[in-house]
């Protein structure tokens, strides 16, 4: 069992995507599901604990490894990034309008917005948060636009139905309305 | 909007959020907002008014208030929030017409407006759950690159997606090609050129799709001056716009009464 | 002296280059030299150790992380499968000059990158992402390449019609209102 814990660990880390069972199963020819999961399992539980600094995360429908939270500054400070590159209000609303409303075009996401948003898709194209899939069957033919694997792994989700819920959304809404009240 | 600016009602002063107060007056101001909608709510939410049953004359006074607050015109931002202008009069133009009976649920002129906040409220909230994800996410790096194996590491991967690829090209040609790069250069427009431009179209054909109209043109600027131009002749009354369905194109045509009027202008 | 351990197991994770005592001592300042030191030597004994997928190693100089050797052929064929999907940046150059000038020849599609483009080409026919559709009547009578039915599928287009323009590739990408970047 070790080994094949270890032999995980192996695979999980040289992925640069998430490793999904199916991936390791395919790479593990013959090795039960039930095992790889305990393997995987025990390696979530080891790198959990608090005498490691990276650790494996579930996330994009997959295990993948990260540094702890607790790294954060000294990271940046190794990569020389100054500053957290969290988005923009306005590329977090374009890409929360995405995300529940894909297949969705600019002209689509403008509306729902309000404003021109031309530019944060821009911005969530370069960043990859976003992929161009087609075009609308509608009059000028526009670009259709989806989120894209990497902004599952941005807000670290595992599906699309990982999104916050109607019922979360409600909530939310409930608590600014008494702040408010 | 210059003559018509006295016949708004003053308004009194609505506190912005602290966040909102810099030194730079209006146009930063509005900046705080992330566009229209997000105005609106704060009005709405600030008045403690039901979203499903807004006060539209109040609210449009409110709105209007802050748009006239202004010491320059960033047309690029203003015409997304007059657009909304346009849209509130619109609704309470709709709401004064006498009616003999009461109008039933699905008849209210404030729905269009009404769904749309009501979904940019959703997207809101959705977004200060995204924003804590993101924050604890951001934290964790991972990695962006393969590991060294024993041996040879020749991998150079880029997923492949139609943006990469098309990206890819596009970066190719201008490479190759830099002087051949075009540059939309637009006419100089002034309003009053674009507004009698405007008011002989809508005689001529009686009503023009909007969003037709607005693309035809060659320049950004022009599209906003005419844009511009459409929201001044439909809040001084002498035209007419009309949505039909969420998100689809706005007709517009002259008032009756105004038609002859225009024409001896 | 577990803290200043992880903290250094998340810094030689997240860097692609060898992690040199000079970085480490940069990035933790104040932290004594010789304390790095035996957190450097605690984690390198820690995944030398048989339950562990993963170890720090020696190189160039300084440390970084690298799969153990008894995992390498797990590794490679998880890669391979990876990599299935994957196409290296000149195989996506040549694609796109291949897509949107087709039909092409070789020497064409060089000039196009300015580099030559034989290898590349050979890759795209063995992904089966182009095809030879025929040859030019010109001096030397050089095939002609087109790109494939895959391509479109694995697009999740129907037609080359609905490649993006290049107006609209250059419009997204030379957008220049920063608002809502």
């Amino acid at each position: 069992m070790t080994d094949l814990k270890t032999l995980v660990e192996a695979l999980i880390f040289v992925s640069q995507e998430p490793v999904t069972m199916e991936r390791l199963q395919a790479v593990l020819e013959g090795v039960p599901a039930a095992d790889i999961q305990s393997a995987v399992d025990g390696l979530v539980a080891d790198t959990g604990a608090a005498g490691r600094g990276i650790h494996v995360i579930r996330v994009g429908g997959g295990w993948l490894f990260a540094t702890k939270p607790d790294h954060d500054r000294e990271v940046r400070k190794l990569l020389q990034i100054e500053r957290k590159n969290r988005l923009s209000s306005a590329g977090l609303e374009t890409l929360a309008a995405i995300a529940y409303r894909q297949p969705v075009t600019q002209s689509e996401v403008s509306a729902i917005r309000g404003v021109d948003s031309t530019g944060a898709l821009k911005t969530l194209l370069e960043k990859k948060l976003i992929k161009i899939v087609g075009r609308k069957k509608a009059p000028g033919n526009p670009l259709v636009y989806r989120t894209s694997d990497e902004f599952l792994l941005y807000l670290g989700l595992n599906s699309l139905d990982e999104l916050p819920s109607e019922e979360e959304i409600a909530k939310i809404l409930e608590e600014e309305k008494a702040v408010d009240a | 909007m210059p003559e018509n600016a006295a016949a708004i009602p003053p308004v009194e002063e609505t506190a912005l959020p602290p966040s909102a107060e810099t030194p730079d007056g209006y146009q930063v101001r509005l900046d705080v907002f992330e566009g229209p909608l997000d105005l609106l709510l704060f009005l709405i939410r600030k008045k403690k008014i039901d979203i499903h049953d807004i006060p539209i004359a109040a609210i449009t006074r409110d709105y209007l208030g802050y748009l006239e607050r202004k010491t320059e015109i960033n047309l690029d931002r203003e015409a997304e929030f007059l657009f909304i202008a346009a849209l509130l009069i619109y609704i309470k133009s709709q709401m004064l017409l006498p009616r003999e009976t009461d109008l039933a649920e699905g008849e209210d002129p404030r729905r269009v407006l009404v769904d749309r906040l009501v979904e940019y409220e959703r997207i809101k909230a959705a977004c200060s759950l995204l924003r804590e994800r993101e924050d604890v996410q951001i934290l964790q790096w991972k990695r962006d690159f393969i590991p060294p194996l024993h041996g040879e590491s020749e991998l150079e991967p880029v997923e492949l997606s139609l943006f990469d690829l098309a990206e890819s090209f596009f970066l190719l040609m201008k490479r190759r090609a830099a002087e051949n790069t075009r540059t939309i250069r637009g006419r100089d427009v002034s309003v009053e050129v674009k507004m009698k431009e405007l008011v002989g179209l809508l005689q001529e054909r009686h009503m023009i799709d909007f969003l037709e109209y607005f693309e035809a043109h060659a320049s950004l600027e022009e599209a906003l001056i005419a844009f511009f131009c459409i929201l001044e002749l439909v809040k001084s009354r002498v035209a007419v716009a009309v949505q039909d369905e969420l998100f689809r194109t706005i007709r517009v045509w002259l008032r009756k009464d105004a038609r002859r009027t225009a024409a001896h202008d």
